[in-house]
């Protein structure tokens, strides 16, 4: 048992630091899509690490059900949330930090001409 | 700072209760006075579950190798009172959207002089 | 055990509260759906570590609410953002 | 470590509260509320109310928000600025608070087992519950057996804001031609994945229905997260194919089935010989007795609060759809 304690611990401990690796990508990337990437991605990671160091705890019962049925939902809805979020952005006309300087160059040039 | 430990809790919940009753009379839009009454709502919600608490107590259902229990009244007196807090929040909102259709606002200062236009 | 759980329940909720500072102060509305939307499912997380720490991880069952209506309140933001004005 | 914990989840919500004062855009606020909720419930998870964690992040969180959002996409998303001062409620809320805070001194101690609340019938529920009743669940128990005209209570209030909202609002059905398009309807992504989950989901609100005597949950629960399935279906792929699946006559119906279950059930015990809503007469068994009765009620608040919030939100949700062609 000492051995699946030390498993899930560090299973535990890389989720955690997964998680707040991406909080902290949420305020130090430029623009909003890669703001989306740093978050959508460690997400899921964390997720994962997190169910599976707790899912080596369980003796396979309803819990293990459980938690399972955790991971499968959260795998499924946290990456689909983050695309549709993404795409309503780039419907809703968020450009990223390369097209912003695009214009701003494009614009620039128009006024030197 | 026993006393503090004893009591924070209750202090918490009464500053979030008074900030919910400043956005109720302060706000000028319906909807957010409505979100401000559901703040206060909640409060007074956390007010009766922090009472039904037991230090050392654990979740109300029975459970082997557990003496001390929660005080499982509060929760059942909550627990409806949710269900219908939303279900009063609905028919507020549902008012809201009348009140936009009959004076076009709602914007509480701009209902002045409008009621001719019915 | 007990120690480690309770180190990484602390660990949760600093990234909930980074997100929740995202979420109250975001330079556009679609971080700001980012940062509720990541609080949602850390919260998950910190309920089933929780639920460990305090020794009844029976209610699991409260973390599949979360996940859930975390991801029908996204669903909907977006649906109903769309009706509404554009981007600030 | 429960105190800390505690502690954190309270300094979050007051910041959140705080940020809501201060916050004009009322998109951001109904988000911000939704995260209130959320917080609201982990505390409660955190002071042993379950059964309320369980309902207030299935009904304040989802139910709550999503109404909100639909009457925003109405009213506009800008709160105006305000023309009057504030001081004259800032000071009404500084004197209100004052008053309360000195009322709190007087209250017992935070979590002491000696507290007056804990002396009188709580002590009866937790003991005598389980040999009573037989359920390990005494929130279920005390909602569903001994007060049980209160619970009746509630789902007809319940039944009674259906009622209201759909006089207000009514339900807006037009032919297929005539409705606009679902918002996500390039969201392909989206439809396959609703459609994988919400059949989990439905799985999911029948296990909290008929699990809530053992575990958290119940009637209350099980109808709104089943309702929450639905809502998923409507939002994304839009409200005449929803109408299709269940249409609005059906939840009339079935919200008035769910309260009438509720008291026949209360008219049949009468019959046995006992008092309204006495379950130890459904059977020859007082325990069996009991377990019949809470099962059937629980189905019938289920059905009530299902058919109630699904039809306040085709109310809303048809009125956001006939404003935007306008």
């Amino acid at each position: 048992m000492f051995v699946l304690d030390i498993i899930s611990s560090i299973l535990l401990i890389a989720g955690v630091f997964f998680g707040l690796s991406g909080a902290v990508g949420l305020f130090k990337f430029p623009d909003f899509f890669t703001r989306v990437h740093a978050a959508s991605i460690t997400d899921s990671i964390a997720a994962i690490l997190i169910i599976g160091g707790l899912l080596l705890q369980t003796s396979f019962d309803l819990n293990t059900a459980k938690l399972l049925f955790i991971l499968a939902f959260l795998m499924i809805t946290s990456p689909t949330a983050s695309h549709a979020l993404a795409k309503s952005a780039r419907h809703g006309g968020l450009l990223t930090l390369a097209e912003v300087k695009e214009e701003k160059e494009e614009k620039q040039q128009e006024q030197s001409h | 700072m026993n006393f503090i430990l004893d009591y924070y809790n209750y202090w918490i919940v009464v500053f979030l209760m008074m900030t919910g009753f400043y956005i109720v009379i302060s706000a000028n839009n319906l909807v957010k006075k409505i979100v401000g009454l559901n703040v206060f709502q909640t409060s007074v919600f956390m007010l009766y579950i922090s009472m039904g608490k037991v230090t050392g107590g654990t979740a109300p259902i029975v459970a082997e190798g557990v003496t001390q229990y929660s005080n499982p009244l509060p929760h059942v007196l909550i627990l409806t009172a949710i269900v219908v807090g939303v279900a009063t929040t609905a028919v507020g909102l549902a008012l809201i959207i009348r009140i936009k259709r009959a004076y076009g606002t709602v914007e509480e200062n701009e209902f002045d002089n409008k009621d001719d236009a019915i | 055990m007990t120690e480690i759980y309770a180190a990484i329940c602390i660990a949760i909720l600093v990234v909930m509260a980074i997100a929740l500072v995202r979420a109250s102060y975001a330079p556009t509305v679609y971080d700001r759906i980012l940062g509720v939307n990541m609080f949602g499912t850390k919260t998950v997380l910190f309920i089933a570590v929780t639920g460990y720490l305090m020794g009844r991880p029976e209610f699991l069952d409260i973390a599949i609410v979360y996940a859930l209506i975390n991801f029908i309140g996204m669903v909907a933001v977006l649906r109903f953002f769309e009706y509404t004005a554009p981007v600030e | 470590m429960a105190e800390l914990i505690d502690l954190v989840l309270l300094a979050m919500l007051a910041l959140t509260a705080l940020r809501i004062i201060f916050l004009k855009d009322l998109f951001a606020i109904v988000m911000l509320f939704g995260i209130y909720s959320f917080l609201s419930a982990l505390i409660f998870i955190n002071l042993d109310a379950v059964d309320v964690a369980f309902t207030e992040a299935s009904v304040g969180a989802g139910i709550s928000t999503v109404l909100m959002l639909g009457t925003l996409a109405l009213t506009g998303r800008k709160e105006k600025k305000s023309s009057r001062s504030s001081i004259l409620p800032l000071f009404v809320v500084c004197v209100t608070g004052a008053a309360l805070i000195y009322g709190t001194l007087d209250m017992p101690p935070f979590g002491h087992p000696d507290n007056p609340i804990h002396q009188h019938v709580a002590p009866r529920y937790i003991e005598e519950s389980p040999k009573e009743v037989g359920l390990p669940n005494m929130v279920t128990s005390v909602l569903a057996s001994y007060r049980g005209f209160d619970t009746f209570g509630e789902t007809v209030v319940v039944f009674a804001a259906a009622i209201g909202v759909l006089s207000l609002l009514g339900i807006r059905r037009r032919k297929d031609k005539d409705a606009p398009e679902s918002g996500l309807e390039t969201h392909h992504v989206l439809h396959v994945v609703a459609k994988v989950i919400i059949p989990l989901v439905i799985l999911f609100a029948l296990y909290v229905q008929f699990h809530g005597d053992f575990g958290p949950g119940g009637g209350f629960q099980a109808g709104v997260i089943g309702a929450a399935a639905f809502i998923l279906y409507a939002l994304v792929f839009g409200l005449p194919k929803s109408f299709a699946v269940v249409s609005p006559k059906i939840l009339q119906l079935m919200a008035s089935f769910g309260v009438l279950l509720y008291a026949s059930v209360g008219l049949y015990s009468m019959s046995k010989g006992g008092n309204f809503l006495d379950y130890n007469k459904l059977a020859a068994d007082p325990l069996a007795g009991q377990h019949y009765g809470i099962i059937i009620i629980e189905l019938g608040v289920g059905i009530t609060v299902f058919a109630v919030m699904l039809s306040i939100f085709y109310a809303f949700a048809s009125q956001a759809e006939r404003s935007n062609i306008q």
